[in-house]
């Protein structure tokens, strides 16, 4: 019967019963990399500061109160006297310096480590360069107040806190289980980990599902809700909108493209379709013919129909991109404009050497293997041969080997996508600089880097955006990449879940968030 | 029979080896390490990953090591297991998956290939046979949804998705029914046609008419006199559909969301998780190459005539 | 039935190769945004898919691309299958434990890996193919054909191994009978026996068996061509196109129903045709 | 009323190159406790006579078209299958042709013995188990308690038909049908085995056809012998009249062309021609081709089984008609 | 015999035979042939009875090399073939040729009788393809059966007709030395007669020698010059054919000859036939001494110690080998 889904059971009891999508590697801060990692890990540890469930903007979190100095550089937390492990440890500022140098420590080789590279003597640390790690900015004036000191005044240094890169780990039970750089020591099996966030964690059994149970011990329990999350580990979308049809969840955490309209139509109170900051582009190789030559990129970035392929392809209320960084991002958005016209891109290609696409070198479009961006490179392939009469072949490989050329810039067209650390146009912006890992085009230029230099030095939020506008100016001026559209999140929610808040990070902070049965039911 | 079993597990050592080997060095010849994201990392932070994980050092002693600490070795992409953690925690559900499924298509493929083999040629014949088709005319990944469509969401007899109910710990629960049809009727197709072909051999042999003059009826002929040779062929085919079974539903585990081998199988490979790719190819390997010693002595029992060599 | 099996594949055939010399060279490729997700009737015969193209063109277009591959490596494994089995089978002892090793070896190595290992380094292999050819002034150029030729490979790499372990069961049994004997004590070289006496008889079994490779054969191309083996977008194969349809079984029919009941059919004939063939190959049953 | 009463039995095979006429309106009765012989050409439809019988061609491609087989008050051709089932075995049995062939290479001696008990119900699984170890020890396998767990492959072929034999006794059935019982044993053993059928027969009255190639062992063994040519009788009588006295003119050929009765090194006396081609049917006698007595009138018109008196039947219209002599 | 074409030497087949299922180990040894020595001389035909399974086939195998053999030698001609490779023996294989026991098994179902035929003459001979047709014509012609039947398949032959396939394809390499292995026993007696008439024609003609197995002691005695007794895996008596059946010495040949039933009703019912005890023994442990004396009406104690060896009464080309020879025919 109804009664025994797990939807209808969970919404009475506050039990939540949702997807992230794949099966979490680790809940590990300091290790992980991923988004459905970040999803449990928030539920279950705490920084500093935590997040507004509607605007995000930084609250108060394991840190009561702080202040920041003057210049902008010094940033000092009082940590608040009931905050308590799961295991009854307080919460002490020496956790979080601790976490940080366990982070930053060489031999644990964490990926995500570039995070704290905001704070001073961060990157020589994590680098093997400074060795002594109390020359680093971060300090426990005593148990309950903490001191960071960073490189620059850094606007948003406050949101990159809600990264879980700088949450705090258990340093007692990472020490007991292994040692302090050992990844994957055991210490985040359910029967050791302990945690400090609104929820603890209950169970976990590989690939089936992870439970959070509420920490009744934690300092905000009165707010928290729920008494138990259950995520699940499904990554198909078609099977999580079987899942969500048969009641065993309250979300589809991505709905496929095709079933938008229905939705629509038959379930629109389900449905949600809301900004992401995150940005669907190509890749150019600027070091391979054809895409060498400016002209070609941009009779390229200029004959697409970004319009038609939002509405069409990927239908998801998408917004064409005509600039990267995704609009209204700390108040940013671009100025400058790539110009949608056929004839003029013609021209460009004539001029170029190709007049009406005669003599176009082979030109190939490597995209990883996923139906989506199949789809999108095969309307693409159509608009350039009908618009520029030139044929382009599409190479499908699979993810490592995809990743792998890229960074070898074995290729000549890369399909690509980039999401937003943390709310600020530096996240997207300084990846094209000549020093970035994620450049990967081989596109540099002196006076882009050095604007995005002096942003990072600049304390003034408008003279900091205006170098951002000018240095996007050159981006698209150049165009080593060619933007598509910005992303949106597309998926669907039980309309018992509330206090889910749309925002372009997709957070949505566990401890806010309600079940409620329909009255009439 | 002991010597002759004695001398396959004997002859699996090396065969093993001979997998291990291949495929070691066949996931370090492919491009791409188990740390390659999107987000890509720096020359550093990769050196000092490799160091964590060993990676550093010459590639026999990294295969030496494999081979003699398999189950003990951390996965690449989940480090808090280790690879045998996770195929035993995996095995088990793929096995059950793999036996309930075998059930369907051994119970469905054997009827109506026995019917289909009675009258060759006549509607008989065509109507079980096209029936057992469904399997292969519909690929799982479209059958899986449609029966999810039909079965869970229009008329909700089963859940969509899952293994073991709700906590997943039950030994048998209604979301068990789908995934396994679905993979039942895949072999279905496969072993009613090799019944049917079978089952067409004997039952135009002498002994059968033998049978007949006795006056055993029409059910005890096939029963106790056609089946157990008609069989032969659908048996030596068991050998690796079984173990097709057991690791290769990954469509199957995917659709349905089943925490299985399958998808391991699959998955560690696109991850480069080495240890695990090595863990479950080994696995694997020793699991076909039981499943056709199973079969080769299945075969020599069931056939008198047969001797070990 | 069988002779309806075998008139349909051939209409089916006909009707890929060569029709498309009557449409127009986009008849797969015609993308009509706009026109997307269409019902059947109407313009698009049997409707448009989720790009706005014709699905009849492009089941016309994967027809070729599936029975080209279905019937080339269904082959290609078929003679790997029958040459390695029936050797191993005959000469038995020491050799077939060999033989069987190793196809247990084979068995159990990760296909994945060596699907991506077949892809990047053909890959490399295929460009200097082509570039030996442009420095020598040619104009000739494999990588378009290359792709296909290494699923080929890949396909027929692993659906050989059933088929050699069926073989080689058959050929056993058969090894006992006399007229086996009787080859031996004529002098016939050993491979005349194998290919001339053995095979002939075993080819029961292998045929029922090669007509269930087919449409395993379509679906693993599908498979491979996802990865990135095998055709590129957006050439259709019917793997592929079921693949789309059964993502949106429930927006668009159409897009499953087509290539899945023309695959389903396809397999019938075949299957047909394979007992036709059988029937016809035994010299005692094709009398009555 | 005799035992079984066959009449105008006819079984052709429809097969896709023509109707191969097997068994073509055959005739003959066999009454309690007689032994008949049916000798004949290989192909005369000896065998397919008796399995047409009991029901076991192979359907399609034989039928049986029309005719009667009426065994103590049924009529096996038409009855239900129930009441046929009910027969075979029981009450009529039948040795096949080839024992090699014939026993079932999967199950175990013991299971196929005692088979016939169980499905007729004529004992419980324990004592006929009894009832098989004294059958096997009847027809003299030597250390039948330990051979009865064998498996047929591990039997010799002379063994095998003793099996055969043993497995049609077991449920003491009126009618035995064996069709070359012994063809595959040497001559020690063939004679061991038709001395164990005789006995049987004198103890119980069990009533024989034996369908052999050997003249030898019929001319021993048989009251009645029924000689086969082309899917017909072509004659009948009582063993001494066919042998000493035989008319039809395939029958004094068959008789000629014994390799015991001819002297050594000479030419043995064969039939000349082929055999007939069953699936063209003969306007006559279909013997004419090959017969050297043949006139226009042994092709024109088919003959009839008639008497020519000492219980003697010919089909051959030149005996009945000239009285023809050898 | 100053010349012997075929010399078998003291020939041993022995089989290694199993027991057991979960410990499968050599419990003995099945001694199929255990010891013959013959030897034929050109165009010679020796009839070779015995009881079913006393190694009959098998000794024919042997000598072909289909198997081989434990101990001792084979010659033909000047060649030792136990000695040969598998090349040379290969090559050899066109002077010897075997007709099997079993008409339906020997033939290749899917095979019309040219291609089996077109190919047995091209094993060791080259012949034009256009000249092959022909060839196989004659070959057929030659053994009795129609040159239309070329194209037909084993199955739709009759047993007698495919009988004369298989000696037609044992003809077609032009052989010296013929092994025929029952080749009547499953057929009706006129074309019994047929095919014993082809085969002394042919041994006239081809001056074939050959070694004729049966178990019908009169269709041998019609065909060979002398005619070898089996028992056991080996033979007990030997010597010319008319002679041997005629006057059996052995008193196995003596029991074989009067079990052949004769085709006469008023003596076949009257005959007194030798009946033996008991079943033939089982080859896996043969009775020590005389391996028939469990079963022979005169064996005595002495009979159990040693294999007698041959001796001849009156005739010394005809020989037996039992230790009472000649105090049983007095
Ligand atoms: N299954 C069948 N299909 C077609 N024809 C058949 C079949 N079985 C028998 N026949 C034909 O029927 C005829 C009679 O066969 P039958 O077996 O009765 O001969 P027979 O007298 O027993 O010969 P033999 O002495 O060789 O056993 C033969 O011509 C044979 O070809
Ligand atoms: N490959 C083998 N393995 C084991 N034993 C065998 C093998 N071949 C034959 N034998 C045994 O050797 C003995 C002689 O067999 P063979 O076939 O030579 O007898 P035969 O005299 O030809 O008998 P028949 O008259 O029945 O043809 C038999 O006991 C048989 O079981
Ligand atoms: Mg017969
Ligand atoms: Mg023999």
């Amino acid at each position: 019967g109804p009664g025994n889904k797990p939807v209808d059971q969970g919404t009475p009891n506050k039990v939540l019963n949702i997807t992230v999508g794949t099966e979490p590697e680790d809940i590990d801060p300091h290790v992980v990399t991923g988004v459905p990692e970040h999803h449990i890990i928030v539920a279950l540890t705490e920084g500093l500061v935590a997040e507004d469930p509607v605007d995000l903007h930084p609250v108060p979190g394991t840190a009561e109160t702080w202040e920041v100095s003057e210049d902008g550089t010094v940033y000092t937390f009082h940590l608040r006297g009931n905050a308590k492990w799961t295991n009854g440890d307080p919460v002490t500022a020496d956790d979080f310096v601790q976490s940080f140098k366990r982070i930053l420590t060489p031999a644990l080789a964490s990926k995500y480590s570039y995070m704290l590279f905001v704070m001073k003597g961060a990157e020589d640390y994590s680098l093997g360069k400074l060795k002594d790690f109390s020359q680093v900015g971060a300090r426990a004036i005593d148990e309950r107040t903490l001191e960071i000191t960073l490189n620059s005044p850094t606007p948003y240094f406050l949101s990159l806190l809600n990264h879980y890169t700088w949450f705090p780990v258990h340093i007692a039970t990472v020490e007991k289980h292994g040692g302090m750089v050992k990844r994957g020591s055991g210490w985040t099996k359910p029967e050791n980990f302990v945690s400090n966030g609104a929820f603890k964690l209950k169970s976990w059994k590989l690939g089936r599902k992870i439970v959070v149970e509420k920490n009744p011990d934690y300092w905000d329990a009165a707010t928290t809700k729920l008494d138990e999350i259950h995520f699940y580990p499904i990554e198909l979308e078609t099977t999580q909108e079987n899942a969500f049809r048969g009641g065993q969840l309250h979300n589809i955490y991505n709905l496929h493209i095709d079933k938008i309209a229905t939705y629509k139509k038959e379930h629109p109170d389900e449905l949600r379709i809301k900004p992401h900051l995150a940005s669907y582009f190509y890749r150019f190789n600027t070091t391979r013919k054809p895409c060498d030559d400016v002209r070609v990129r941009k009779a390229l970035a200029m004959s697409l129909d970004r319009g038609s392929i939002t509405k069409n392809v990927t239908k998801g209320e998408q917004m064409p991109a005509l600039f990267f960084t995704p609009p209204g991002v700390a108040g940013y958005t671009a100025r400058a404009r790539i110009e949608e016209n056929v004839e003029k891109a013609r021209q460009l290609l004539a001029e170029a050497g190709y007049p009406d696409g005669k003599g176009f070198p082979s030109l190939e479009l490597l995209y990883n293997t996923t139906e989506g961006h199949r789809i999108i490179a095969e309307a693409i392939q159509q608009m350039w041969k009908k618009n520029l009469n030139i044929n382009i072949t599409l190479q499908n490989q699979e993810w490592k080997v995809y990743l792998d050329r890229q960074r070898e810039m074995d290729y000549q067209i890369s399909r690509a996508g980039w999401t937003g650390d943390y709310p600020d146009p530096n996240t997207f912006l300084d990846m094209w600089t000549s020093w970035s890992q994620q450049n990967q085009t081989g596109w540099a230029r002196d006076d882009y880097d050095g604007l995005i230099r002096k942003a990072a030095a600049t304390q003034d939020v408008e003279a900091r955006l205006e170098l951002f506008q000018q240095a996007e100016e050159i981006l698209m001026d150049e165009l080593p990449v060619l933007p598509i559209y910005i992303y949106t999140r597309v998926y669907a929610l039980n309309p018992a879940v509330k206090n889910w808040h749309a925002n372009v990070l997709d957070h949505h902070p566990w401890k806010h968030l309600d079940l409620e049965v329909k009255a009439d039911e | 029979m002991l010597k002759f079993i004695l001398r396959r597990i004997l002859e699996t050592i090396p065969v093993l080896l001979c997998v291990a080997a291949m495929t070691f060095f066949m996931c370090r010849l492919a491009p791409g390490g188990p740390f390659d994201e999107d987000k890509q990392v720096t020359a550093e932070v990769r050196e000092l990953l490799n160091k964590q994980f060993n990676l550093d050092q010459p590639l026999h002693k990294q295969f030496i090591q494999y081979i003699t600490h398999l189950p003990t070795l951390q996965s690449f992409k989940y480090p808090n297991r280790t690879v045998g953690e996770i195929i035993s925690q995996k095995f088990p559900v793929s096995a059950k998956l793999g036996f309930f499924a075998m059930c369907i298509a051994l119970g469905l493929g054997v009827l109506f290939g026995v019917i289909a083999s009675l009258r060759p040629n006549t509607y008989i014949d065509y109507i079980p046979s096209s029936l057992a088709m469904i399997g292969i005319c519909l690929p799982t990944f479209v059958m899986g949804p449609l029966l999810m469509l039909v079965f869970s969401l229009q008329l909700g007899w089963f859940p969509a998705t899952g293994w073991g109910g709700f906590s997943g710990d039950q030994f048998f629960a209604s979301d068990m029914v789908l995934p396994s049809v679905t993979l039942g009727f895949f072999y279905a197709a496969y072993i009613s046609r090799l019944t049917r072909g079978g089952m067409l051999d004997i039952l135009t042999q002498d002994y059968i008419r033998t049978a007949k003059a006795k006056g055993a009826s029409g059910l005890r002929v096939i029963l106790k006199h056609s089946l157990r040779g008609g069989l032969l062929p659908v048996i030596s085919f068991m050998g690796p559909a079984v173990a097709g079974l057991i690791a290769g539903s990954f469509v199957i585990e995917t659709i349905f969301a089943i925490p299985g081998l399958g998808q391991d199988f699959v998955k560690s490979a696109f991850n480069r998780d080495y240890t695990l790719v090595l863990g479950v190819v080994m696995f694997y390997a020793t699991l076909i190459i039981l499943l056709n010693l199973i079969v080769d002595i299945l075969q020599v029992t069931l056939n008198p005539k047969l001797k070990f060599d | 039935m069988a002779l309806a099996g075998g008139v349909f594949i051939l209409l089916l055939a006909g009707l890929s190769f060569i029709g498309p010399f009557f449409l127009e060279g986009d008849y797969y490729t015609n993308t009509v945004l706009e026109d997307k997700l269409t019902a059947p009737g109407g313009e698009y015969t049997l409707g448009s898919d989720h790009l706005g193209r014709d699905q009849l063109g492009r089941i016309i277009k994967g027809g070729q691309i599936s029975l080209l591959v279905g019937l080339v490596a269904t082959f290609v494994s078929l003679t790997i299958g029958i040459g390695y089995g029936t050797i191993s089978g005959y000469f038995g002892g020491k050799i077939d434990s060999v033989m069987m090793r190793l196809v247990d070896i084979l068995y159990s190595l990760p296909f994945v890996i060596f699907v991506i290992l077949l892809m990047v380094f053909a890959k490399d292999l295929g460009d200097s193919i082509d570039e030996w050819f442009r420095a020598r002034g040619s104009e000739f150029s494999i990588s378009g054909q290359w792709n296909m030729l290494l699923l080929f490979v890949a396909i027929g790499a692993v659906e050989w191994l059933t088929m050699a372990r069926i073989v080689r069961g058959q050929v056993m049994s058969l090894r006992q009978q006399e007229f086996i004997e009787a080859c031996i004590s004529l002098g016939l070289p050993t491979r005349r026996i194998l290919f001339r006496h053995m095979v002939p008889n075993i080819l029961g079994p292998v045929i029922v068996y090669t007509t269930l490779t087919i449409p395993a054969v379509m679906l693993l191309e599908a498979f491979l061509s996802f990865l990135g083996l095998g055709v590129q977008p957006p050439t259709p194969s019917w793997g592929l196109l079921i693949k789309d349809g059964a993502d949106r079984m429930r927006e668009a029919w159409w897009m499953l129903v087509f290539p899945g009941a023309l695959f389903a059919i396809t397999l019938f004939s075949f299957n047909f045709v394979g007992d036709g063939l059988r029937d016809a190959l035994d010299p005692k049953t094709s009398k009555d | 009323m005799p035992l079984l009463d066959v009449n105008d039995l006819t079984t052709y095979f429809h097969t896709r190159n023509g109707v191969v006429r097997a068994v073509d309106g055959v005739s003959f009765q066999l009454e309690k406790g007689e032994t008949l012989g049916i000798v004949g050409e290989s192909g005369s439809g000896k065998s397919v006579t008796c399995m047409s019988m009991l029901g076991l061609i192979p359907q399609p491609p034989g039928r049986i078209e029309r005719g009667t087989a009426h065994f103590d008050g049924t009529d096996l051709l038409h009855c239900t299958r129930k009441e046929l089932q009910s027969i075979r075995g029981r009450r009529v049995a039948m040795i096949f042709q080839d024992p090699m062939t014939s026993l079932n290479p999967y199950l175990r001696i013991e299971d196929q013995l005692i088979e016939p008990l169980l499905i007729h119900g004529l004992a419980d699984k324990v004592s006929a188990k009894k009832q098989a170890l004294a059958m096997l020890d009847a027809v003299g396998i030597q250390d039948a308690a330990s051979r009865i767990r064998g498996y047929p492959h591990e039997f010799s072929g002379g063994m095998r038909q003793r099996v055969m034999i043993a497995m049609a006794l077991i449920t003491k059935p009126d009618v035995l049908i064996a069709d070359e019982p012994t063809t595959a044993l040497d001559v020690t053993v063939q004679a061991q085995i038709l001395e164990l059928i005789k006995k049987e027969q004198q103890e119980l009255g069990t009533a024989v056809i034996l369908i052999t190639h050997d003249l030898g062992v019929v001319s021993g063994f048989c009251d009645r012998i029924n000689v086969m040519y082309g899917g017909k009788i072509v004659e009948s009588g009582p063993t001494k009249e066919i042998f000493y006295n035989p008319q039809h003119p395939y029958n004094r050929a068959l008789q000629n062309s014994i390799p015991a009765l001819q002297a050594k090194g000479k030419e043995l006396y064969t039939i000349p021609g082929m055999p007939p081609d069953m699936s063209k049917p003969s306007a006559g006698c279909s013997f004419a081709p090959r017969c050297e007595h043949a006139t226009d009138l042994c092709t024109s018109e088919p003959p009839e089984l008639q008497d020519i008196g000492q219980a003697h039947t010919t089909a051959c219209l030149r005996v009945q008609r000239e009285n023809l002599k050898p | 015999m100053s010349d012997p074409y075929l010399q078998i030497n003291n020939l041993k087949t022995h089989f290694p035979v199993e027991k057991g299922i979960l410990f499968r180990k050599v419990t003995g040894t099945v001694k199929a042939v255990d010891g013959v020595s013959l030897s034929l001389a050109k165009g010679e035909v020796l009839g070779l009875v015995g009881e079913s399974g006393c190694g009959k086939s098998t000794l024919g195998r042997t000598v072909l090399q289909l198997i081989k053999p434990t101990e001792g030698t084979v010659t033909l001609g000047s060649r030792t073939l136990t000695d040969l490779d598998g090349k040379e023996l290969r090559s050899a294989r066109a002077d010897f040729q075997m007709i099997f026991q079993d008409p339906y098994a020997s033939l290749n179902p899917r095979m019309t009788v040219y291609s089996m035929l077109a190919e047995a003459i091209q094993v060791h001979r080259k012949v034009p393809k256009a000249d092959l047709a022909g060839a196989v014509g004659a070959l057929m012609e030659k053994v009795g059966l129609a040159a239309r039947f070329m194209r037909k398949y084993p199955h739709e032959f009759s047993g007698g007709q495919r009988q004369r396939i298989a000696i037609a394809r044992a003809l077609a390499v032009e052989p010296k030395l013929i092994i025929a292995d029952e080749p009547v026993s499953a057929l009706d007696v006129s074309i019994q007669a047929q095919i014993l008439n082809l085969l002394s024609d042919l041994t006239r003609e081809m001056e074939l020698t050959m070694i004729f197995i049966s178990h019908d002691l009169s269709v041998v005695k019609h065909i060979s010059d002398r005619i070898a007794v089996m028992y056991l895996g080996r033979i007990v008596e030997i010597g010319p054919a008319t002679e041997v059946f005629e006057h059996p010495q052995h008193p196995y040949t003596k029991a074989l000859c009067s079990a052949v039933p004769m085709p006469d009703p008023d003596s076949e019912r009257t005959r007194k036939r030798i009946l033996l005890p008991g079943d033939p023994p089982s080859p896996l442990n043969p009775p020590s001494g005389c391996t028939f004396h469990p079963r022979c009406p005169h064996a005595e104690e002495r009979c159990q110690a040693a294999w007698p060896s041959f001796e001849s009464l009156k005739n010394d080309a005809h020989q037996a080998a039992c230790v009472r020879l000649a105090e049983l025919n007095q």
